[in-house]
């Protein structure tokens, strides 16, 4: 199904700590369509402060109780302008909104078990990704690292759909002290190879550490990068990743296309 | 009610004078879902080589005030694959394709530009002579008057297709320029192309890209663009293709009025991709508002008597 | 705390290098109320020709994305009576006043530079030979290298004052402009002047301003300023004064990183006349966040090394 | 006393019609300082779709029971961008306000009787000018033209000042039908030379006509004029005004500096 623009209302802002918050869109249509691990391109109607839009991942897809979506979600994190916008945006602003656009997570997976690896605002695909899998009935766990106790969200939200949890902070004020990827290295470490398919999303040092985990436990892996996008369509060619293709030689792809979900052992990182 | 918005580019016509810019559509297939290809005056496609490139790593593109930077460095499959894999969908949606061509040699833009001549449903050739963003070619050709007129010749040589040279702003004198393209048997010319910018970090005292230079783009640089236009139309007999932070129909009709044939919309198709509707349903308004019959009769009629100073 | 913000420009030493650029600051008097004059880098007064000039009948402005088009056309009460009626008041406010300096022949700009250099009360002498909105002079030398090399011959033989002339991007290679003054003898550049641009009323079909064409500054041309004066600073020993689209700190530092010694600020005093003090507390912020004594110590400090791809 | 730069707050916002509405700011500080005519440049601080301040007539000085400033209205009609975002503006936005500015009305006057003379917005000034005359004792009569009876505004307001009122519309909806400039004339007839000072703001061809029938009458005449300002401050030149002061030559004065209030013979119209 194409992607289509939905100038969408603004539900609800909900702010949970001073960088972050979750911005309920009036976006069903989008919601709709969308599969774990896509992305929108939005941009407040009444931002004329910058031009291009901005890509979120789609965070939660709101249903009805007859399961028809009536809104989604998105986790923004403050990083400039468009996202303190966001972050201030209030009830009734309008927010043009394009998708969903880009290639999904893969959810037929032959693996017995999930592993889901988020870092930060990197937690943001992992909602819809979690119901996907509980629907499909795979066992799921959720490693997810933040700089603080403080900065762990939507845990409950987790934990209600039987996730299990394994949580690090940076600070050590909450779960392991320290990166996300150490305990992940461990886990795997008693799994024999292909049993476990790992998700991973976050700062993109965090996800070379977790293919190469992955990779070094012969795990399959599938990581959602970001890059700085123009359009989210094709069209700009601003938001290339190199990779290496089953054998081709390395070359830039465009990942809002071609991504942002790649297979963690094709990407050449940095 | 529609009215006729048909322009003529030589012998070619356009349906309207809406043109997707080259390197901000794509090879046009990525917007197919989106927008009714032959809906559109044309379709200009990404820059092309006749072999692959890479282009830069990224990151390769900062947001300005009312504009963005760029330095893509010419990515694309070269003119061979986009020939097997790309020109006959187009074809089949009924898109005019106009291929943005570029060289590093006078040679390759012959011969780039003779493959496509022999290929089959290609519109038009404009020839990028004007990227900010390669080392060899392109804006060496451009900043030359030499070299524009040598480029234009040897591609008017090759083929029957019109040939419209893609001028950059980065001049002194852009219409001496025009007239070169139009003395060495242009059909047309368009511009502009980016304009050569920078943009620091100043918290990393680093580029914002790894290219450090690149273009600029967006609503921006409109007013330097609809000078050139203007100085161009006066002084060349061939159509104009005008280009430079158009957004809406205003702005189409701004670089008409000064003296512009067609249009090319680039960056606002990143920030709106149905952008194309609205100025086209934005231009028909206009005419019926002013009691035109047809667009056409809009191109160049630019008034320049001053305005008076009174508002109210 | 308050960091060491001074800079020189040849042996004069200005205790910040934010300076009022020519033609958005009137005759500085303007704002003596609003703004501490000797709080500033400097303070550079509206173009003065021999004699009193009428400039061009309004509409004079018109606001681009971004950005503003002027023609003024150099209105002004010329160098007798600016030297009478505003030079000894300056002085006494303690401005270090810069005088932008118009002619329509080489002999007028000596001629003005000698009245101003027997004057008491004149820092330095900007060459303003890129104003694009006036018929004769102005821009004629500033797009010619032999223009710019002559003005700046004549006016260094008749003065011992800082010699500035202001350079015109309207070229295709400004550094060149930059090599040729400072081998006439010139202490410094100043870039970037206005581009030339024009806005049509598209409702009218007329134009917005009464010149037609007028000049664009503003924010919308900063990234290809900054291109500029870093272009410019690589190729020239002499200090480049660097000013287009400054509205606060970070941009300060932007064109300063890029090898600016001193900075205009022109447009933005229009939009907010506290800029001044905001900008200076923001500088002194950034060297404290980065731990620099000095601010002369940034200028140039621009690593062009690539950026990586990572955001976050 | 020099202008400052209030970053003023909307603390109301009435609309009187689809194009016109008051605005309520509070600038008290601005209120103080000003004299009838005076102006501000404002800009909303949301504002990035436009670079400028534009220039707005200070419309009312709100007091409180004990007559110190509280606030200060503008009336703003819609013509574009800043003005449409004033129009739709919401209390609790921020809008920067930098005055007072330019050379006000003169007050202190020989003549017996004060004609104020309004075309649509040009009504703006004279609220507080009506203000003054009243508190001068100085009888007072506003000719006050608008497009229909629709958008005469504020007649209330000028009425329980004791102020005559002569009101003409374009569409003869209300008052006599036509212009303001013919029931001035008629009037101005039975005038003896001198008793009486017309100000007059609205239209440059509505002021040009004013100037021509108090010239012709022998009768005192102050406009306030209406151009494009940069800065308001004297800086940029962009706001000129042709005038020909006590014999002088023609010439260009800044209109923000030297006006917006001139003396009505003095200006030379195009
Ligand atoms: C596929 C994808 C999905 C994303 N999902 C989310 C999400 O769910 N929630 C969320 O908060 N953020 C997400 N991001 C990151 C988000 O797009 C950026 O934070 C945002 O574009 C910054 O825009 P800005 O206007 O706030 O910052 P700007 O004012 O544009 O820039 C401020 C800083 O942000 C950096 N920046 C600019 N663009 C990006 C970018 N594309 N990615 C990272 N940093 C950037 C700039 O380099 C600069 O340092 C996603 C990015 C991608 C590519
Ligand atoms: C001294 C002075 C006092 C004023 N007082 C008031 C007032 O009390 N209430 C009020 O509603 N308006 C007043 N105006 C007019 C007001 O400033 C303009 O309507 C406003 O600047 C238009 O800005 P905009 O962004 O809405 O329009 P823009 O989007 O900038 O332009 C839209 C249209 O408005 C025109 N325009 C731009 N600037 C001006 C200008 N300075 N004057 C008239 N038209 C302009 C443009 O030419 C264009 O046609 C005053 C103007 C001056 C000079
Ligand atoms: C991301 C990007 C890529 C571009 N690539 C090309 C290109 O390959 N060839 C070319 O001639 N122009 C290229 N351009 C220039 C545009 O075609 C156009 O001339 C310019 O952007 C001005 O139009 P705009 O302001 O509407 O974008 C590119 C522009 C952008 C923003
Ligand atoms: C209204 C206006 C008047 C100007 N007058 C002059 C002038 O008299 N002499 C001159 O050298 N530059 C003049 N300039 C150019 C500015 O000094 C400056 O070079 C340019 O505006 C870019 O800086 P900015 O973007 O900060 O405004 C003028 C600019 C404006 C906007
Ligand atoms: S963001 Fe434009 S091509 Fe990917
Ligand atoms: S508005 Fe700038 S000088 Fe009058």
């Amino acid at each position: 199904m194409p992607p289509i623009d939905v100038d969408a209302t603004v539900v609800a802002n909900r702010r949970l700590s001073r960088d972050y918050n979750v911005l309920t869109l009036s976006a069903a249509e989008v919601g709709a369509r969308t599969e774990p691990g896509q992305f929108v391109m939005v941009r407040p109607a009444a931002m004329t402060e910058t031009l291009l839009r901005r890509p979120f991942s789609v965070f939660e897809v709101i249903r009805d109780d007859r399961g028809t979506p009536t809104a989604i979600t998105l986790l923004n994190k403050r990083a400039g302008r468009t996202t303190a916008r966001l972050y201030d945006a209030e009830p009734g602003d309008r927010i043009a909104c394009l998708g969903p656009l880009g290639r999904p997570f893969t959810t037929d997976i032959a693996s017995q078990e999930a592993w889901m690896v988020a870092g930060g605002v990197g937690l943001a695909p992992f909602a819809t990704l979690a119901e996907a899998l509980v629907g499909r009935g795979t066992p799921a766990t959720l490693f997810y690292g933040a700089r603080s106790d403080a900065e762990l969200f939507y845990l409950d939200y987790f934990e209600r759909l039987g996730i299990t949890l394994v949580l690090t902070t940076e600070d050590g004020s909450r779960g392991e002290h320290g990166r996300v990827t150490v305990p992940l290295d461990r886990a795997l470490g008693d799994r024999a190879p292909g049993s476990t398919r790992v998700y991973a999303c976050g700062p993109e040092p965090m996800l070379a550490a977790v293919a190469e985990v992955a990779q070094r436990h012969h795990q399959p892996c599938e990581v959602s990068v970001e890059r700085t996008m123009g359009c989210g369509l094709g069209g700009c060619y601003s938001c290339v990743i190199k990779v290496r293709e089953n054998g081709t030689a390395p070359h830039f792809v465009r990942s809002c296309v071609a991504g942002p979900v790649f297979d963690g052992a094709e990407i050449v990182w940095d | 009610m529609a009215r006729d918005l048909r322009v003529r580019i030589g012998n070619l016509e356009l349906p309207n004078p809406l043109i997707a810019a080259s390197g901000c559509f794509g090879y046009g297939l990525e917007y197919e879902d989106l927008v009714d290809l032959s809906g559109l005056g044309g379709v200009c496609v990404k820059g092309l080589f006749m072999t692959e490139r890479e282009g830069h790593p990224p990151p390769r593109i900062v947001e300005t005030p009312a504009g963005m930077i760029n330095a893509i460095g010419l990515q694309g499959i070269g003119v061979h694959r986009f020939v097997r894999e790309k020109l006959p969908v187009l074809r089949e949606r009924g898109a005019r394709v106009f291929v943005n061509v570029c060289g590093s040699s006078i040679d390759e833009y012959a011969e780039v530009s003779r493959v496509l001549t022999q290929a089959e449903g290609v519109a038009a050739i404009e020839l990028n002579i004007s990227c900010p963003n390669i080392k060899e070619g392109g804006i060496q050709f451009g900043c030359s008057l030499l070299g524009t007129a040598q480029v234009v010749s040897a591609v008017r040589k090759v083929t029957h297709l019109p040939v419209i040279p893609k001028l950059t702003p980065n001049v002194t004198d852009v219409a001496s320029f025009a007239r070169a393209a139009e003395e060495s048997g242009a059909d047309a010319v368009s511009l502009v192309n980016t304009f050569l910018a920078m943009a620091i970090d100043v918290e990393a005292r680093r580029p914002t890209i790894t290219n450090v230079l690149g273009g600029l783009s967006g609503p921006a640089i409109r007013p330097i663009a609809v000078r050139m236009v203007w100085e161009c139309a006066q002084q060349v007999k061939i159509p104009v293709i005008g280009m430079g932070g158009i957004t809406d129909a205003r702005d189409t009709l701004e670089f008409m009025l000064a003296g512009a044939t067609a249009v090319q919309i680039g960056t606002a198709n990143f920030v709106d991709p149905f952008v194309w509707g609205k100025v086209l349903a934005g231009l028909d308004d206009y005419l019926d508002r002013h009691g035109f019959e047809r667009l056409a009769d809009l191109i160049g009629a630019f008034d320049p008597t001053p305005p008076k100073a009174v508002h109210a």
